[in-house]
């Protein structure tokens, strides 16, 4: 089957409760960096919730902005890298290999979301913290670029449940930590070469867009603008 | 080519040339003399160079060749790992230009250096070469190949006569 | 690619061969780094489910366990609380379970009361330490054991407050800082009903919120936040419009469509005025408002709303009217209206709006549902298992009386709501505590509060444990059931066991009402036991099928409009400028949070800020009072003085200084400790446990610390530059 | 020539023995100088290998500035290497009379500032210990590099550029080593003898020497250019506002030959006055050098000027916002940028009286190379750190570590320069020969003047 994994981020419906963020935390295996190092601007979440501010007292709004890895069609980063240590998997994605990582951060330069987050240090999981480690992914040492990868370890549980059971794999088997836990139901995943898919469905929202548009990426996370006022 | 080079040295232009002259006279041929001073001194004003200068085609050979290497360094890397990037095609055509062009100048560089050497004869640590440190001081030696010791007795003379210091037959390439 | 099957298939042709073809196929080839390493799969996981304990809401869970090890918490699909959705707080639940710092073996003071020294003592000693003095106690004087928990659900409930009885004590009190006090008395009030409402925001198509936080922390987030999400947009042709009127812009207030900042402790008067303009204008039931509540309602004319509460008179017409209109609707009061000194006032203002728009009852509307039905069979002590989510607080305060009066020979301490961290330090809860000659503590982590017992018995985290729940809301009568969903990490015992142990060892009263082997015991003997029923409801989480019918509120019409207290908050306006207004963590909750890195590292979603605390006011005031964005500040009341760092929250109304609870923490271990301090040091010792009790005023200060924060100053107002 | 018996006025060894002072043995101050440079270089490595042990958080980076100081670093040196070879090349082929003495300088100042610039990217990867993941020979790991990245064109651009400034040092070198040979004793004739690889001055030699130092100097200037439009790629190919502009590749080679300028300058004073080469470096030298200072000034004037008014009349609001940071945060290092680059040197330059005194002159040297370093680090850093999406921005400024990192470099450069002056002729005695054998003094009317005698241009064909 074709596939193309796609997520949809419905802005009318994220609060900015972060959920999403520390189950992805907790999915693969990120390590916490501390005051110090989030001061300096290294925080490890692979997904952030942008809170931007908007208008003035007592118009004042804030206006939440999930942004996890774009998964980008034309992906700005994957062309950089010099040791093809980020590039395309089968299913669209940009995959990471970390072995091959040499860590020029160049990817990370051009990544216009800048969702790409450096292993500044080793991070080290105090004992026995490291027994909440996910063996499905690996940790990542120092020197090393990693990013959202859609949790592609849980796709390919999936992949593998249903090639044993040989069918192809159903719409919404596999979901990534953030979208799974997300309370508002903001998050979609699926895949969406198939027409069938509520992805599918869902995008051929009008609230459509995606973010920097005009940069030619073509993300393959897409939002769904907030809605003013009642009924649609 | 060896043999035996009878050298003089010159503290002069004017009298080397004028030694050249004698010893071209004697006959002997343009290309068996020859002068080794410590700054260039231009073409016939003492002696002249008959042999043409070829190696410029050997940068160009140096050139196509980089820049057929460089094609297939870009290339095979292509073709041999054929990983999407980008979700662009797998052969892209301006870095294979840049790497191309690059490797081209490289060889041309090398190759020119190595032509280089070679015409300039460099680099020969074995053989036995005339030479006279005197010429730093800003003498000319003035230097030719004969044949047979007539040829070498009167080349001698003709360099005396012109006015050489230390005029001497040597054993070695020139 | 191998995976797991082929591999073991692999394996055992391997091992065949190797018996009779020799050892000559070794693998040759590395794995070449073109393939990422999640493309391999190792191992199995399985999937346990459980009960959610990081806040009172009792979400279900599922815990992903791979070679005995629990390594990922996520929502129950099948549980009517959540339905597969989880908060941050629920997702670091796991972190309690490796946490470093947690308590691993039972432990006996070792220097002074207090000091917090302790010294690893075995469990027989532990418990003969614990079993000497409660079995004097119990021979001399059985009314003075003092048991102090959080509010116990289930069983376990039903066990303490057994055990209590039989040894003869009434002394049992529950502590929950955000109890619903406030909530219930008004429902008394206005429906008839002292229980929590079932707000079924799905299906409305208009949601009022007034200081509400039900997306965040209120009283089942995650519920609510699902709900939220369908209200907004499970619906083909309707898109519920959500306005919120607050003190502050929070989190849940951000997810409004409109937001209408109003005056601290002002809630309840901008609702009547709201129910004025519904009154006045003739779009609700006339019953419903007979006699003096129309005439109560007669001062709250928009305009006069308007002068105290600074919202304009024409968005409360405004809204009363679209309010009406768009059938059904809710309006929801939140901790901030709630826990001020006359929360009561504003919640049961709040409650009256719903009854003006007559959705009390219907889907979409506000309900009851009969909690206490699942536990039925056990009569009078139902309500040990099913307690009312109040939280306790005169109890508390009794208590404190008491031990201060030298009441208690012991005491015993469980639950994570600590007492010495969460009420008001003049209060003294910690002085009292140290009139009690022997006080026992089972946790899981020393806190300001367990820190203070003789003896600290290490408990099993609600993931080692076995146990049952009924949620205050969003339960439709289910139990969830809780079993151990890994091998108890440490060497711990629940406080259940315990108690039923000790039950036994005592004999006579307490051993006949504890008549359990253990707790797991009480649990299949409840439920039906192995096999069978207990085993499939284990694997679904719980026993989801039953659904109570749902109560109708008592009482319909004639309501009185309880009066607003005339008690202004402490603080001459003069001296102390700005209305304090303190609101639970998004991630820390009531601060049992602080302890978890993840939690300590999730930018708030408000200021953005990770590992500190800070005051938020509004840009204009700061400006005022010559305060920038990170300045250091000290927040002054007449109960007390810290510091903190400012946080510009342009949302916020400008006569209020807004601080989260949770960090201050002096005892809870390193992620805890010294990330700011403890704003209910500001807090006076109230009839009530009220939040928003007092004012502060705020003075520049140097502090050594920073306030760090995910969003970049000037970077956060260019929206306009991404979209 | 002119019927003179004598090759040159001067006594040619009598000439040599001035312009090779910088060989004769080393004095203490000589050792204390160079023990000096090599602590400070035996610190940066220092600092280096604590960083790659404890990781690059050591430095001030942070997401989204993933590079900062040492990329800065890493085009600035580049940027420096480019006079030296390319004007060298340039005076050649254009047979400038006044460029012998600075010749050898300039060039000897392109590989030592290449080999030290190019080591700055190998210290700014994450992971040092595996950069010969970027090299392409066959592996089992099945790793091979991705030439769609501009790193790698950078990689392989900056090496050809090495191997031809090289090549071009010491083909020019190598009639000097000759001469140094043959007036040499001890350890120094044989080391000299290897070097000179027997070249002894015979008419064939020097004809051949001259096509293929002309050759090399065709050659070598559109590698130069190349290269540093390759690093201004490695900027313009990413789609970060403020980098992603066309301008960029002509804007760095002119800031490049800008600095080296300046460099060169700097260079040649300080040899001057060390190694007392008054009577070779002479006013009409510098006098050149900054005028053409003077002319590269104006022109990065111009082209700054070209591409700061795109994005001011554009308004595209991305690009703006690294705009609006110079008149913010960035203010400081902007303004060090202008006036160091263009609102000092530019009229100062004008002035004969400046480009004739070494001291002035050496000053706004000085002030471009505060200038250019200011104008690297503000593209790299500024327009990182005021990326696409506002919310992660974040500001920069390097730590110990990098500034230690960026002083052992300096210091490696000086090094490398004071042991290169010391084992090899940092004047280009032949050249100079050359020029004073061709000089003549002449009558004119009323004054003497030097006139130069030319050999026909006899170099046939360039390369192909």
């Amino acid at each position: 089957m074709n596939i193309k994994w796609a997520m949809a981020i419905d802005l009318d419906r994220c609060t900015g409760c972060g959920a999403c963020v520390v189950a992805c935390v907790a999915e693969n295996n990120i390590p916490v960096v501390g005051e110090a190092e989030a001061e300096k601007g290294r925080l490890m979440q692979w997904l952030r919730v942008a809170r931007y501010w908007d208008g003035e007292y007592p118009e004042a709004q804030a206006v939440y902005l999930p942004v996890p890895c774009m998964q980008c069609e034309r992906a700005p980063c994957e062309t950089v890298c010099p040791v093809y240590a980020t590039y395309h998997n089968e299913d669209g994605l940009n995959a990471m290999v970390y072995n091959r990582c040499v860590g020029t951060r160049y990817c990370a330069n051009n990544c216009p979301y800048s969702v790409r987050v450096f292993n500044w240090f080793d991070h080290k999981w105090e004992k026995p913290l490291d027994e909440q480690l996910s063996p499905d992914l690996t940790t990542r040492s120092r020197g090393v670029m990693e990013k959202c990868t859609f949790c592609i370890q849980r796709i390919r549980r999936a992949k593998e449940t249903a090639a044993l059971e040989g069918r192809e794999i159903r719409d919404g088997e596999s979901v990534p930590a953030c979208v799974q836990t997300c309370p508002p139901g903001a998050l979609l995943f699926g895949n969406l070469a198939d027409p069938h898919s509520e992805i599918a469905r869902k995008l051929k929202d009008p609230r459509r867009f995606r973010l920097m548009e005009h940069l030619g990426t073509e993300p393959k996370v897409v939002y769904l603008k907030r809605q003013k006022g009642a009924g649609r | 080519m060896s043999g035996v080079v009878v050298v003089g040295l010159f503290d002069g232009i004017g009298k080397a040339a004028a030694a050249g002259n004698a010893l071209r006279a004697l006959p002997l041929d343009e290309d068996r003399i020859t002068t080794l001073s410590s700054v260039p001194l231009p073409d016939g004003s003492v002696s002249r160079d008959t042999r043409p200068i070829r190696f410029p085609r050997v940068t160009l050979v140096g050139w196509f060749a980089g820049a057929l290497a460089g094609l297939a360094l870009a290339l095979g890397t292509y073709l041999l790992y054929p990983l999407i990037t980008g979700g662009k095609a797998i052969v892209s055509v301006p870095p294979t230009l840049i790497i191309t062009y690059e490797v081209a100048m490289l060889g041309a560089l090398v190759g020119t250096l190595i032509a280089g050497f070679r015409e300039m004869g460099l680099c020969r640590f074995r053989t036995r070469l005339i030479h006279d440190p005197r010429i730093q001081e800003g003498k000319i030696l003035l230097c030719a190949r004969v044949s047979g010791d007539e040829q070498a007795r009167r080349a001698m003379d003709a360099m005396k006569s012109a006015g050489g210091i230390d005029v001497r037959p040597e054993e070695g390439e020139l | 690619m191998l995976d797991r099957r082929q591999f073991l298939k692999l394996g055992g042709a391997t091992a065949f061969a190797s018996l009779f073809g020799g050892c000559d196929k070794v693998q040759r080839t590395l794995i070449p780094f073109v393939i990422p390493p999640e493309n391999y799969t190792l191992g199995e996981a399985l999937w346990y489910a459980s009960v959610c304990s990081q806040c009172p809401a009792g979400c279900g869970i599922v815990v992903r366990v791979s070679e005995g090890r629990a390594k990922k918490i996520e929502g129950n699909p099948l549980h009517p609380v959540n339905r597969g959705k989880l908060c941050a707080r629920g997702q670091a639940a796991l972190q309690t379970l490796y946490h470093p710092e947690r308590l691993s073996r039972p432990m006996k003071l070792s220097g002074a009361r207090g000091s917090g020294t302790y010294a690893p003592i075995s469990w027989e000693e532990a418990l003969s330490l614990l079993m000497v003095p409660l079995k004097k106690v119990k021979a001399e004087a059985p009314a003075s054991l003092l048991m102090l928990t959080e509010p116990m659900r289930g069983h376990a409930g039903l066990v303490a407050g057994r055990f209590m009885k039989a040894f003869g004590s009434k002394y049992r009190a529950a502590w929950d800082p955000f109890g619903a006090d406030a909530m219930l008395s008004a429902n008394a009030a206005v429906h008839g009903v002292r229980d929590l409402p079932e707000h079924d925001l799905a299906n409305a198509r208009y949601l009022l919120s007034f200081s509400g936080d039900f997306l965040e922390t209120g009283i089942s987030p995650v519920h609510y936040a699902r709900a939220y999400g369908r209200m907004r947009g499970d619906r083909e042709t309707i898109r519920g419009k959500f306005v919120h009127f607050g003190p502050r812009l929070s989190m849940t207030a951000a997810a409004a469509d409109l937001f209408l900042p109003c005056t601290a402790g002002t809630e309840g008067i901008v609702a009547l005025g709201i129910a004025h303009v519904m009154v006045r204008d003739r779009l609700t039931d006339a019953s419903a408002v007979a006699g003096r509540l129309a005439d109560d309602l007669f001062a709250y004319s928009p305009e006069a709303v308007e002068r105290r509460t600074g919202v304009h008179a024409h968005d409360i017409a405004a809204i009363a009217e679209e309010f009406a209109r768009n059938q059904p609707g809710i309006a929801i009061p939140g901790t901030g209206a709630a826990t001020g000194p006359d929360g009561a006032f504003h919640c049961a203002a709040v409650a009256l709006l719903n009854v003006l728009a007559g959705n009390v009852g219907k889907p979409g509307g506000v309900s009851f549902p009969n909690r206490a039905q699942a536990f039925a069979k056990y009569g009078p002590e139902a309500a040990l298992l099913a307690p009312s989510p109040e939280s306790g607080y005169a109890g508390m305060r009794d208590a404190i009386e008491k031990m201060r009066g030298g009441a208690f020979r012991m005491a015993i301490l469980s639950g994570a709501t600590n007492p010495a961290f969460t009420l008001p330090p003049s209060l003294k809860f910690g002085e009292a505590l140290s009139k009690v000659p022997f006080v026992v503590a089972f946790a899981s982590f020393l806190d300001e509060t367990t820190s203070q017992a003789d003896l600290v018995l290490p408990v099993p985290t609600a993931l080692e444990a076995w146990g049952d729940d009924l949620a205050p809301v969003g339960h439709s009568g289910a139990v969830t059931l809780c079993q151990p969903v890994v091998n108890p990490f440490h060497d711990t015992r629940s406080v259940s066991d315990i108690l039923i142990a000790a039950a036994k060892e005592l004999g006579g009263e307490p051993a006949k009402a504890l008549a359990w082997g253990s707790f797991r015991e009480c649990i299949e003997k409840a439920y039906g036991g192995p096999g069978g029923e207990m085993e499939k409801a284990l694997q679904r989480g719980g026993f989801f099928g039953e659904s109570s019918s749902p109560r109708s509120a008592a009482r319909t019409g004639n309501i009185a409009l309880p009066k607003p207290a005339e008690r202004p908050i402490d603080g001459d306006p003069k001296a102390f400028p700005l209305a304090l207004h303190l609101y639970p963590s998004v991630t820390l909750y009531d601060g049992r949070g602080a302890n978890l890195p993840w939690l300590q590292e999730m930018p708030d979603p408000v200021t953005t800020a990770v590992w500190r605390n800070w005051v938020e006011v509004n840009p204009k005031t700061a400006a005022g009072l010559g305060l920038a964005d990170g300045d250091g500040v000290t927040v002054t009341s007449p109960s007390g003085k810290i510091t903190a760092h400012v946080a510009i929250n342009p949302g916020i109304a400008s006569d209020v200084a807004a601080m989260p609870l949770g960090q201050g923490h002096t005892r809870y271990g390193k992620y805890a400790n010294g990330r700011g301090e403890n704003p209910i040091t500001l807090l006076p010792a109230g009839e009530t446990y009220a939040l928003q009790a007092t004012r502060v005023a705020l003075t520049k200060t140097k502090l050594a610390t920073r306030l760090v924060r995910f969003a970049h100053p000037e970077g956060q107002w260019k929206i306009s530059n991404l979209m | 020539m002119n019927g003179s018996d004598h090759l040159s006025r001067t006594d040619p060894g009598a000439l040599y023995r001035e312009l090779s002072r910088s060989n004769l043995p080393a004095t203490r101050r000589w050792y204390a100088v160079t023990g000096l440079l090599l602590l400070v270089t035996l610190w940066g490595v220092g600092c280096f290998v604590y960083m790659m042990m404890t990781g690059m958080g050591v430095t001030g980076l942070n997401r989204p500035v993933m590079w900062g100081a040492l990329i800065a670093s890493f085009v600035f040196w580049i940027g420096l290497s480019h006079s030296g070879t390319l004007i060298s090349a340039i005076l050649r082929l254009t047979n400038a009379t006044w460029r012998a003495p600075i010749l050898r300088g300039a060039e000897a100042m392109t590989v030592f500032a290449l080999m030290v610039g190019g080591l700055f990217p190998l210290i700014h990867i994450g992971r040092n210990w595996r950069f010969y993941y970027m090299l392409p020979y066959p592996n089992s790991r099945q790793l091979w590099p991705n030439l769609r990245s501009p790193l790698m064109w950078d990689a392989v651009a900056i090496n050809t550029y090495l191997i031809g400034s090289l090549t071009f040092l010491y083909f020019g070198m190598i009639p000097d080593l000759a001469i140094a040979r043959d007036h040499a004793t001890g350890w120094r004739k044989k080391f000299y003898t290897v070097l000179a690889l027997g070249f002894r001055g015979s008419h064939n030699e020097w004809r051949r020497y001259h096509v293929a130092s002309t050759i090399f100097a065709i050659l070598i200037i559109p590698v130069a250019v190349s290269v540093h439009s390759i690093v201004g790629w490695d900027f313009a190919m990413a789609k970060v506002p403020g980098w992603h502009s066309t301008i960029f590749a002509p804007y760095f080679v002119t800031g490049a030959i800008f600095s080296g300028l300046a460099g060169v300058v700097l260079v040649m004073a300080v040899l001057r006055k060390v190694y007392r080469l008054e009577n070779a470096l002479t006013t009409v030298q510098f006098e050149n050098l900054g005028k053409l200072l003077c002319t590269m000034s104006l022109l990065w004037g111009y082209f700054y000027f070209s591409e700061f008014l795109t994005v001011w009349y554009n308004r595209n609001p991305e690009e703006w916002e690294v705009y609006r940071s110079y008149g913010g945060h960035f203010l400081p290092l902007w303004l060090s940028m202008v006036v160091c680059n263009f609102v000092v040197p530019f009229p100062l330059l004008c002035m004969r009286r400046v480009r004739r005194s070494i001291p002035a002159l050496c000053f706004v040297s000085f002030l471009v190379i505060v200038g250019m370093y200011a104008e690297r680090f503000l593209i790299v850093v500024t327009s990182l750190a005021r990326r696409n999406d506002p919310f992660i921005w974040h500001n920069y400024f390097p730590t110990w570590v990098e500034f230690s990192i960026l002083a052992g470099a300096l210091a490696m450069f000086l090094l490398l320069y004071a042991v290169f002056a010391k084992l090899f002729p940092i004047m280009a005695v032949s050249d100079i020969q050359e020029r004073l054998f061709q000089a003549t003094d002449r009558v004119v009317g009323g004054t003497t003047v030097e006139s130069i005698a030319r050999p026909e241009a006899s170099v046939e064909g360039g390369h192909g």
